[in-house]
């Protein structure tokens, strides 16, 4: 059917007519093929303006419109509201931009008129080929899911729950509390870390709105933003979570203690059951059934004949819990990297060389030698302790990670000092390559060390640690300020080893279609102005899993995401843009090509029934789910037979756009 | 070749595969069609041999809807497109019994009657362990020709002895390349923008649009082609204008580019000798020179240079300053 | 008869090209194809078949049909003009002028074609006898002597570095007429000679034995209805090379080019082998490729001879034998249907 | 409406610019009133990855002398990823038409930001210059066109 | 080009690093066993290249103290290699000294088979003069 199109030109006071003769572009546009109306006016947005274009739209019975005036970022709405408004699809309407474009830029009449006319054609051809576009709507389900118990989890879920809205926290490990839970003391502060985590665990499982699942993991997850589907696997604890009191006689009288602590990180042992620590949210031990002696061998069931309340459960299974959600915070923050590409610290031969992480669990009154500084292989007091930067980090040799993990130079200061002030007959040194202390009360911090707590910085790196034969360590390092070589002996060396985000992550990321990137931390939408949202919409980063951050930062970035998240939970309905991707079920082969460039997982494919002329198969073809997709387009060039297209801005209306201009 | 019938008929007989894609011998010496084979007796006319140039892996696509599985002979280099289609979705794994058979270079009849021999009635010495030097019986009298002067222009590139995919192997393969890959592209590129001009409007004059390049290609497996649809106002069955030939030719290459196994399949059929690998190979070039070697169809899980990008790409303008 | 020495065949096409367009086979990049004549082109008459045949000098791969202008809002139609002009194909042999007679009885006959009326009308033929016929031609077959071009309005044969000529017709009078003074007069014997070393060869040449029997316009429901097909057409990839090559396929599509002020409308040749071929509003009436394939041969081998006193639509040029990227042809379609065993069943 | 009397060559360019980056660079090159020749007409994508090499083979098929492409800069694209595929893609197609014997001068790809308006008309200014100077383009257009 | 920026470059490409990605960390020197013999450190080689001294380079002790052991090549977290530029700056002198090379034959009467290749081929390049 042949458009009937309105052209409408805009002075914009003499803003666009001083420079653009607008009778003429009236003259000339009213020519154009299916213009059946074209008048010019003063002010084309104001109140009267947009009248003249609704009674043109109700009296010619317009099926189409284009405004000849500003930019379209500057009134395109405007006149689409208007159009709206006397009946007419909103997405029939385009902007011809002859004054950014035209009158602001060019001199010469002749010639700024002659371009208005020119681009008053393209939008003339464009919407020509328009079609009416209705934006969808899609449904929000007001209940967040958080993946990760650590800090960052645990703040999220509870702005989130402080907001209204019901949250729930996943965590794999039988506690949240996550890597916080670990540390000893905190910079720059020095408070006690338990002491500032402990309350926002209990406050966490105490609130209402807030469920956890611990020992629990994300199986599955479809939908799409506001509506999403997650499978969660609660594994088996082996402990019936409502029987349980927590009184840890099971703990106590478990015969089999050898199992490594993952907690204390290896440095010691745990019985078979177990809470990974005192503080422990929930208080309910799980049985580590690869440890049990009853699993192991049938025999023994101690655990049940010493539990009062009954609760131990042998034969309990793992259990999936389907849950929906409007939005997902992922917070699965970060381990320490494994270290065997890095033989010269003998962090494998020596049982003295520990890792920063190590340190904060020998440190603490609760870990393995009590908070005792004392050395792995014999339990004596070190009197020489080295601390070695950058193990791991700002390496682009491809042994590790090209990031820096930011949070070293400021921990490794805190050892230092905390080692100085308990036991100041250590002598502790420090090689670094740089310190790095941008953050409020850091660099001061770090002075401390050195001023007084006189920590021995040297600017160079160590090349090889080598355990002796006496069970002491001989440091090769260099000065390079000094310009020498420096062979010293130490009975420690804890190494500040590269962070990285927490491995499951990539199977987390596939299952959620966010994009990650090459060092697997998570990308956000936009790296300046949209931080914590995943290009994905509906999820949001929170903590490390997007990024190397300290305790303060993650605690900032926590609310954010919790504050993105509440504000896509408060609404009832989304609308979504209607301007997305459509494919073509005939044209399309099924190749995926299109999917491997959607950053939004937009893209799914599915055996439908292809019918046509002569044609009626079943085959694998490619569906947009609209509330997903943004309208960026990738997939249409993506697409070799052009199956894919983009309402809105269709090859055809773009091919249209560039016959008029050239011809 | 017995060996290769003796395996079909196995493989028919005990119920593994319902059919079997192959040649069909031709009814002059050099010109075997890619057939399918139902019965033991239908093979009687299976034949392998220096002339059965055609990749069956595009065959494959159709095959693929078919009930119950087809035995495939895939040459070395037709492995490439298979996994490529694979990769694509375009064929099911699972319906193929793929046999990777021997190859030691394929014969171009053309390449026979540039060398002034016609009225060939028979050419000998043509199957897999034949000989050096092909007998060609004419009714202009006997003639003889080497081998590899007989061979498509491609296998002299040739990519390799391996089979990338197959459930077993067949038959010695020998890796004919005796050229570089990309010296005809570098001669290309080492014109002036005028001869080039000039060499490309003459090759693509030639073109008579008859979609051979595109039909027999593994990778222009659309089931409708841009350039048979209107989606982009692009539908063209002749060459009016001598753009259309630039655009039917740059855009198909750009479609393929990244998935193009650089099979030489469209050079071998177009009826007018253009060397549409050109194209193709210098797509192939570029991608390697900017974006690390590919090779398309070598590894499944590998993401298609066009479909992959790196932060630090080289910008446009690299083929401005490459001069 | 007349002859003229190869070497000065440049002057005689210089002469030829003096008041007419001149067509002829003509090297480039390797290929050999009809080209119009001038100066520069390497003239290529030793090679046997040009991979095109001559259909373009009457049924060109496209021409424009009419223009319509479109100045602001009215249209103004604007007719292509029709050749009006003598022009001269040089070359041509018994297979390709069989080729123009089978579109003859499709354009020529009512509603006549005017655009092709006109080309054959100023057209005038010059043939060439087969020196060399090679091992896919077929012309005998239908009927048709490589050895004696007798359809054309002048024949030649090119017998030991000298072009003997032959006028045939009056237009091939007028012609001789015209470049009377660059040739020579000349006995038929050498010719004679050369007629019976090209038969000799056609007799040897492996399709020369082809049999049609069973096929022709009375063999519809036979043919058409036969499982044959179906394994056939399977090696089929659709292309179009076999039509685009064909001296006697003469289906064409119209279509619009939209110009800079309005619409261009042309035809071009289509080909049965496209699944767009005939592709209609409501579908295609042909939409698998089974039913295309078997749709060329059963036009060339049923129904055009069913409609044209049972000429067949194929001329035995063989180029689909040498071009068909598959290597699949009408030969093996012929020939599947002689081992189908009886082909009166 | 023809072109006055004026003969000298003025070049026909198509200008793609992405939607939040480009085109509001160029707006901001009108606000700040920076001029660049009328030869330049801009046509509005959502982003750079939305341009196909059809729509450019089809500017010059249709007549054009030049065609530029604008885009966000690498890693601040409003859609994440898509000028890294644009940036690919472009460069595979000029590169092939610069092949082909295709002046490469006649194809830009610029990334301008919203804040450039500057940038914006400069490059405008200095792309008409280089199409200018290369004139009119005849190894890639269809005569049909350009009765 | 000047002579000093060839041999810069001449360096560059023999040992084929790149020494912009030095961080200056000091683990190539730390990790040197004839530090002490070098008047110009490990770390200090890559700056050498890129101020483009290559002069004192050519001239130091440590072009022939080097044991090219590799351990800095092996343990450089930045892939800049100090032990290959070292060898690209005895390759420049040795190049520029010409000729007196061993003979190809008179090198199997001179093989340990226990000999690491690398070390054979550092050899070379240190005991020829």
């Amino acid at each position: 059917m042949q458009q009937r199109i309105g052209v409408f030109v805009c002075h914009c006071g003499s803003n666009i007519a001083a420079t653009v003769d607008v009778k003429k572009v009236v003259e000339m546009l009213a020519l154009e093929p299916g213009v059946v109306h074209a008048e010019d006016y003063q002010y084309m947005c104001s109140e009267v303006g947009q009248a003249k274009i609704a009674e043109a739209i109700k009296e010619k019975q317009l099926t189409g419109v284009v405004v000849c005036s500003c930019s379209p970022r500057m009134h395109e709405t405007t006149f689409r509201k208007c159009a709206e408004r006397a009946g007419l699809n909103p997405y029939m309407v385009e902007i011809a931009n002859i004054r950014e474009q035209v009158s602001w830029i060019h001199k010469d009449m002749e010639e700024a008129t002659q371009k208005a006319v020119i681009l008053g054609r393209a939008a003339i051809a464009k919407v020509s080929l328009n079609t009416p576009l209705k934006a969808g709507e899609s449904r929000v389900t007001k209940r967040a899911l958080v993946i990760g118990g650590g800090i960052a989890g645990i703040q999220t879920a509870l702005d989130i729950a402080d907001a209204g809205y019901e949250v729930d926290i996943v965590e794999k490990t039988p506690s949240i509390g996550g890597r916080m839970s670990q540390l000893d003391k905190t910079f720059p502060t020095l408070d006690c870390s338990a002491c500032i985590l402990t309350p926002k665990m209990v406050e966490a499982s105490a609130n209402e709105k807030i469920t956890l699942y611990t020992y629990s993991e994300v199986e599955k997850v479809s939908g799409f933003v506001g509506d999403f589907t997650v499978d969660i696997r609660k594994k088996a604890r082996s402990v019936d979570m409502s029987k349980c009191t927590g009184c840890g006689v099971c703990q106590e009288k478990c015969p089999n203690k050898k199992a490594p602590s993952e907690f204390n990180r290896g440095l010691n042992t745990r019985s078979a059951i177990y809470t990974p620590f005192a503080q422990a949210i929930p208080n309910v031990p799980v049985i580590d059934r690869e440890h049990c002696t009853k699993f192991l061998t049938g025999k023994c069931g101690v655990c049940s004949k010493v539990c009062q309340a009954g609760a131990i459960d042998y034969e309990q299974q793992d259990e999936i819990i389907t849950e929906k959600y409007g939005a997902i915070v992922v917070a699965t923050g970060f381990d320490i990297i494994k270290l065997d590409n890095y033989g010269e610290y003998a962090y494998d031969q020596s049982p003295d060389v520990i890792t920063s992480l190590e340190l904060e669990r020998i440190m603490n009154a609760a870990g393995p030698t009590k908070g005792h500084l004392e050395r792995m292989s014999d339990h004596k007091a070190p009197k020489n302790m080295v601390f070695i930067q950058c193990v791991g980090s700002r390496c682009s040799d491809g042994r590790g990670k090209s990031y820096c993990s930011k949070i070293c130079c400021m921990y490794t200061a805190k050892h230092a000092m905390l080692i100085r002030d308990k036991y100041p007959d250590v002598n502790v040194t420090v090689f670094y390559i740089d310190v790095r202390t941008p953050g409020k009360n850091f660099d001061e911090f770090y002075r401390r060390a050195v001023e007084d707590y006189h920590v021995n910085y040297i600017k160079g790196q160590v090349g090889k640690v080598t355990p002796e034969a006496d069970g002491s360590l001989t440091v090769h390092g260099v000065d390079l300020i000094d310009n020498k070589q420096i062979k010293m002996k130490a009975d420690m060396v804890v190494l500040a080893a590269a962070i990285e985000p927490n491995p499951d992550i990539r199977k987390i990321a596939t299952m959620l279609t966010a994009s990650i990137d090459t060092n697997n931390f998570l990308t956000e939408a936009h790296a300046k102005l949209r931080p914590v949202e995943s290009p994905t919409a509906g999820i949001f980063l929170s903590g490390v899993t997007q990024g190397p951050k300290d305790i303060p930062e993650t605690v900032s970035q926590a609310g954010a995401a919790a504050v993105k998240a509440i504000g896509l939970l408060a609404k009832d309905k989304l609308l979504t843009n209607p301007c997305t991707a459509q494919a073509d079920i005939m044209a399309c082969n099924g190749c995926s090509t299109c999917a491997n460039v959607c950053p939004y997982g937009a893209i799914s494919y599915e055996d439908k029934e292809v019918r046509g002329p002569g044609i009626r198969e079943v085959r694998r073809v490619a569906v947009v789910n609209s509330a997903l997709c943004q309208g960026c387009g990738a997939c249409t060039v993506a697409c070799p037979s052009g199956a894919m297209d983009l309402q809105g801005f269709s090859n055809r209306q773009i091919i249209a756009e560039v016959d008029a201009i050239c011809r | 070749m017995q060996e290769l019938i003796n395996k079909a008929k196995e493989l028919l007989a005990n119920g593994t595969v319902v059919r079997v894609l192959g040649w069909r011998a031709g009814d002059l010496s050099y010109n075997p069609e890619p057939a399918f084979f139902e019965t033991e007796e239908d093979l009687q006319k299976f034949v392998y041999d220096g002339f059965c140039g055609a990749n069956l892996s595009k065959y494959m696509i159709e095959a693929s809807k078919l009930d119950g599985k087809t035995l495939v002979f895939l040459k070395p280099c037709d492995t490439y497109s298979f996994n490529q289609l694979i990769k694509e979705h375009r064929v099911d794994r699972e319906k193929a019994y793929i046999v990777g058979v021997g190859c030691r270079g394929k014969l171009d009849i053309d390449k026979i009657k540039e060398q002034g021999i016609k009225g060939i009635e028979s050419v000998e010495g043509t199957e897999l362990d034949g000989p050096d030097t092909l007998t060609i019986k004419t009714l202009y009298g006997d003639k003889t020709c080497s081998y590899a002067s007989a061979m498509l222009g491609r296998c002299h590139v040739c990519k390799g002895k391996e089979h990338m995919i197959a459930d077993e192997i067949i038959g010695e393969s020998k890796d004919t390349k005796d050229a570089e890959r990309f010296d005809a592209v570098k001669a290309v590129e080492a014109m002036s923008p005028e001869e080039r001009f000039n060499f490309f409007q003459k090759e693509l004059r030639k073109c008579i649009r008859c979609n051979a390049c595109r039909n027999v290609c593994p990778a222009c497996s659309c089931r409708k082609c841009v350039f048979d649809s209107n989606k982009f106002d692009s539908a063209q069955k002749a060459n009016v204008d001598s753009f259309e030939e630039k655009m039917f030719h740059v855009i198909r290459a750009f479609h393929v580019a990244g998935r193009c196994t650089d099979c030489g399949e469209c050079s071998r059929v177009c009826p007018q000798g253009i060397q549409l690998h050109l194209f193709n190979r210098k797509f192939i070039k570029d991608i390697n020179e900017y974006y690390g070697e590919f090779q398309a169809g070598a590894d499944i899980e590998a993401r298609g240079p066009l479909t992959n990008y790196t932060f630090d790409d080289v910008e446009p303008s690299i083929v401005k300053e490459r001069g | 008869m007349y002859k003229i020495a190869k070497e000065n065949l440049s002057a005689l096409f210089q002469k030829i090209a003096g008041d007419k367009e001149l067509y002829l086979p003509v090297k480039n990049g390797g290929q050999t194809n009809y080209a119009a004549w001038d100066e520069t082109v390497e003239v290529d008459i030793d090679t046997l078949k040009t991979v095109k045949s001559a259909k373009d000098a009457f049924f060109p791969q496209f021409e424009t049909l009419y223009n319509v202008k479109r100045e602001g809002k009215k249209l103004d139609l604007q007719q292509e003009a029709l050749k009006d002009k003598d022009f001269v194909i040089f070359g041509m042999k018994a297979c390709d002028i069989q080729g123009v007679k089978v579109l003859d009885n499709v354009f020529l006959s009512e509603p006549v074609d005017t655009y092709y009326a006109a080309r054959r009308a100023h057209g005038i033929i010059v043939a060439m006898a087969c020196h060399e016929p090679e091992e896919s031609c077929f012309c005998k077959v239908f009927g048709l002597d490589a050895a004696d071009p007798s359809a054309a309005d002048v024949a030649t044969w090119m017998v030991d570095g000298e072009l003997y000529w032959k006028a045939l017709t009056e237009k091939g009078e007028a012609l001789t007429a015209s470049v009377k003074d660059l040739l020579t007069d000349a006995d038929e014997a050498k010719v004679e000679a050369e007629k019976a070393q090209i038969r000799a060869i056609v007799e040897k040449l492996p399709y020369s034995n082809l049999s049609l029997e069973g096929w022709g316009g009375d063999a519809t429901d036979v043919k058409f209805k036969s499982p044959v097909w179906e394994t056939l057409y399977k090696g089929c990839l659709a292309c179009g090379t076999c039509t685009f090559v064909c001296p006697t396929c003469q289906c064409y599509d119209i279509k619009d080019y939209t110009t800079k002020d309005g619409i261009q409308r042309y035809r071009c040749w289509d080909s049965c082998m496209y699944s767009d071929f005939t592709l209609m509003a409501g579908g295609n009436n042909r939409t698998s490729q089974l039913q295309r394939y078997r749709q060329r041969f059963m036009h060339k081998l049923v129904y055009y001879p069913a409609n044209n006193n049972g000429m067949y639509a194929c001329v035995g040029c063989g180029r689909c034998v040498e071009k068909c990227p598959s290597s699949l042809n009408i030969v093996k379609v012929i020939k599947a249907f002689e081992n189908e065993g009886g082909s009166k069943a | 409406m023809s072109i006055g009397a004026n003969e000298e060559f003025r070049p026909k360019i198509v200008a793609f610019c992405c939607n939040w980056c480009s085109y509001a660079g160029a707006d901001l090159a009108g606000s700040s009133r920076l001029a660049y020749p009328a030869d330049v007409k801009i046509i509005r994508v959502p982003c750079s990855c939305r341009v196909n090499p059809m729509f450019i083979l089809r500017a010059f098929e249709r007549g054009a002398d030049g065609v530029i492409l604008c885009g966000c800069h690498p890693g601040d694209c409003h859609y994440s990823t898509g000028n890294f595929y644009a940036r690919r893609r472009m460069t595979m197609l000029f590169s092939m038409l610069d092949y082909i014997g295709v002046e490469n001068g006649r194809t830009r790809v610029e990334w301008v930001s919203a804040a450039e308006g500057a940038k914006f008309s400069a490059t405008m200014n200095d792309f008409v210059a280089k199409v200018t100077s290369l004139g009119k383009n005849v190894r890639l257009g269809d005569l049909r066109c350009k009765n | 080009m000047t002579k000093a920026e060839m041999q810069a470059e001449k360096i560059k490409e023999i040992s084929g690093t790149d020494p912009y990605k030095c961080m200056k960390c000091g683990k190539c020197s730390a990790s040197c066993p004839s530090f002490d013999e070098m008047d110009i450190k490990p770390h200090q080689f890559v700056s050498y290249v890129l101020n483009e001294d290559i002069e004192a380079l050519a001239n130091s002790k440590s072009l022939w103290k080097c044991l090219s052991c590799f351990a800095c090549v092996e343990r450089c977290p930045r892939d800049v290699k100090p032990g290959k530029i070292i060898d690209g700056a005895r390759q420049l002198v040795v190049r520029e000294k010409g000729g007196d090379y061993l003979k190809a034959d008179e090198i199997p009467e001179l093989l340990d088979e226990e000999l690491p290749q690398q070390l054979l081929v550092s050899a070379f390049r240190r005991y020829r003069r």
